[in-house]
């Protein structure tokens, strides 16, 4: 296959596919053709080089590469609809920072931070947005739920991982250091848990 | 009437609402704004710190706790539904502030710690998370700032969705089970040669679809030679046992033709 | 508003819109910038030509503009949407295998040896493939069709005849089987093989 007739099938595979698509999977759908992964990734370099000035760009997320339009045309294409985008409220964001930031997290820490009872509501708007998920407890009495971001999440603001994710202070420490130590080995605990699930 | 001051009685679209209308009247709908513009204890705190331009580190717990407090009078004055957060802070703030007031005992220098610190540590882990909303809030968003772009295609259309497949082992299994569910094995044993008569019955079956009266010499074929003969002549009994076909001689010596049950009564009856 | 602004809006238009847009559409849309319908034209021109020899391209059809992709590429795309080939169920099989075995046979008859009624999907399903044929009817009350298997059958399963049919095996349900006793033996030391491991 020439370089010219893959980039053209991947170029019209990434708008037509329903979902980003990993360079593996793109990989895999040429492999009756022995395209290679360097190859597939000079294509998606040139690719995003083409797209740089234009109406829509080649953007990586977390699941894959896909093409969305230039973030400040937002405006001008959201006439094509009614409804206006959705505003979300400072008490959602900030428990969807927290969660993205100092994930895994339970209700009760986001609680003790944000000073406040964590609306139901918000937590089930953002598993339902398939932002949260649950990824195991916290071995303490109640055993309460550690929840963390998920790949929806990135790919919702655009982002490839979490360290693309601006920067914010780290969480100060406390006097009482060796609690939070254990604790924190606890959370790494519980995750490996699920991941072997 | 309590003192004002400049407290804000809240926000609206961002911006402090700073005072109270003259005739204390407020539009229901206000209340509620003031009531969710702070998204919190926390919120409130921290926007009194910055207000005033105090460093969190060296929380000035005096003034700070007053106007927490005065803030959270006029909340109850305003007949708000104070959320109860609200008060548990406005303990907290008493209790901080009242340890600062108490002499601290020389001995314990050791383990004293700031009654602040907590207050103190909580602040900057809100003030760091609230940096960290905004940034959420700033960053493109999904249907808000891009959208994910498609073409049309019609590939799709000419997709052909591929066709099972089958082995034939798994056919003769398949003749065993259904045998086995009706156990009829023994009685429905298959034997090889009787499925060429099988063959050669549906054969003539068919050949009787297009033409209605079939020769019987012309089902036998001399190059299928004298197993082949046999066959078909083994099918057409077959096919006359099952009532199938029939097998007519208008007269002795005459051609015996093979022909359709159906034909028969059409014959009859014309 | 800048012509290089508006070819950015309108490539990203094309390329978010649900339906093919218009010329006099994309001219409304920007009727707040006082975009005419020259520049309108021009831009899609100049779309055009720019993806001319792409992956996708834009495309006048009777409903308006829509960027598509290149007709050539579409055997390769249509891989994102193909489908493993699925299995045919027990009861296919076994209607199949009795009409190769004791043809000609009526549906009635097969509902008898198996107990339980053939459904009209099992049977068009067969006679879609070209498997099976109706070769005649029985005289009896409401002449049933007669179903025998046809060349392609033969041609699919490579049999030259229906006598290279293979012998039924026995079925495996029954008691005395030596077979699976001796199987049954194999896994055990298997799995203790394991154990040991």
């Amino acid at each position: 296959m020439l370089i010219q007739q893959l980039k053209q099938a991947i170029e019209a595979l990434l708008f037509v596919a329903e979902a980003p698509l990993t360079e593996q999977q793109l990989v895999d759908h040429f492999a009756a053709e022995n395209v290679t992964r360097k190859q597939v990734k000079e294509v998606l370099n040139e690719l995003q080089a083409d797209y740089q000035e234009r109406g829509v760009q080649l953007i990586h997320v977390a699941s894959g590469y896909r093409f969305q339009t230039r973030s400040e045309l937002g405006g001008i294409i959201g006439r094509l609809w009614q409804e206006k985008p959705v505003r979300y409220s400072q008490a959602l964001l900030e428990t969807l920072a927290l969660i993205a930031y100092r994930q895994p997290i339970t209700r009760g820490d986001i609680e003790e931070i944000r000073g406040v009872s964590v609306s139901s509501t918000i937590m089930k708007t953002l598993q339902e947005r398939g932002w949260i998920k649950v990824v195991g407890h916290r071995e303490v009495p109640g055993r309460p739920q550690l929840y963390a971001t998920t790949s929806e999440f990135l790919d919702y603001f655009s982002l490839r991982d979490l360290s693309e994710l601006p920067a914010i202070p780290e969480p100060a420490t406390t006097a009482d250091q060796p609690g939070q130590i254990a604790q924190i080995k606890l959370e790494i605990t519980a995750e490996r848990a699920t991941n072997e699930e | 009437m309590r003192q004002q001051q400049s407290l804000p009685l809240g926000f609206v679209r961002g911006k402090p609402v700073l005072e109270k209308p003259d005739d204390l009247y407020i539009p229901p709908d206000a209340l509620e704004l003031i009531l969710e513009t702070f998204a919190g204890p926390m919120d409130l705190l921290l926007y009194l710190i910055r207000r005033q331009k105090l460093d969190i580190i060296e929380l000035p717990i005096l003034p700070i706790t007053q106007q927490y407090m005065e803030y959270v009078e006029m909340m109850k004055d305003l007949k708000l539904e104070l959320a109860a957060d609200y008060l548990v802070m406005a303990a907290m703030l008493a209790e901080i502030k009242s340890r600062m007031l108490l002499p601290r005992p020389a001995s314990d220098e050791e383990e004293d710690v700031d009654p602040r610190a907590e207050l103190v540590r909580r602040l900057r882990e809100y003030e760091a998370i609230r940096q960290g909303a905004q940034h959420l809030d700033n960053l493109p968003q999904a249907e808000r700032d891009f959208f994910v772009a498609h073409a049309n295609t019609t590939a799709r259309e000419t997709v052909e969705s591929p066709l099972p497949e089958v082995v034939l082992h798994e056919l003769a299994l398949a003749m065993s089970e259904a045998l086995a569910q009706a156990k009829l094995l023994n009685s429905h044993q298959v034997q090889r040669e009787k499925l060429s008569t099988r063959e050669r019955m549906s054969r003539i079956l068919d050949l009787l679809q297009h033409k209605k009266r079939l020769r019987l010499s012309d089902l036998f074929e001399p190059h299928e030679g004298r197993a082949g003969v046999v066959v078909s002549f083994l099918a057409i009994l077959e096919l006359v046992k099952e009532a199938l076909v029939e097998v007519v001689q208008v007269n002795p010596f005459t051609e015996i033709h093979v022909t359709h049950r159906e034909q028969i009564y059409a014959h009859s009856t014309t």
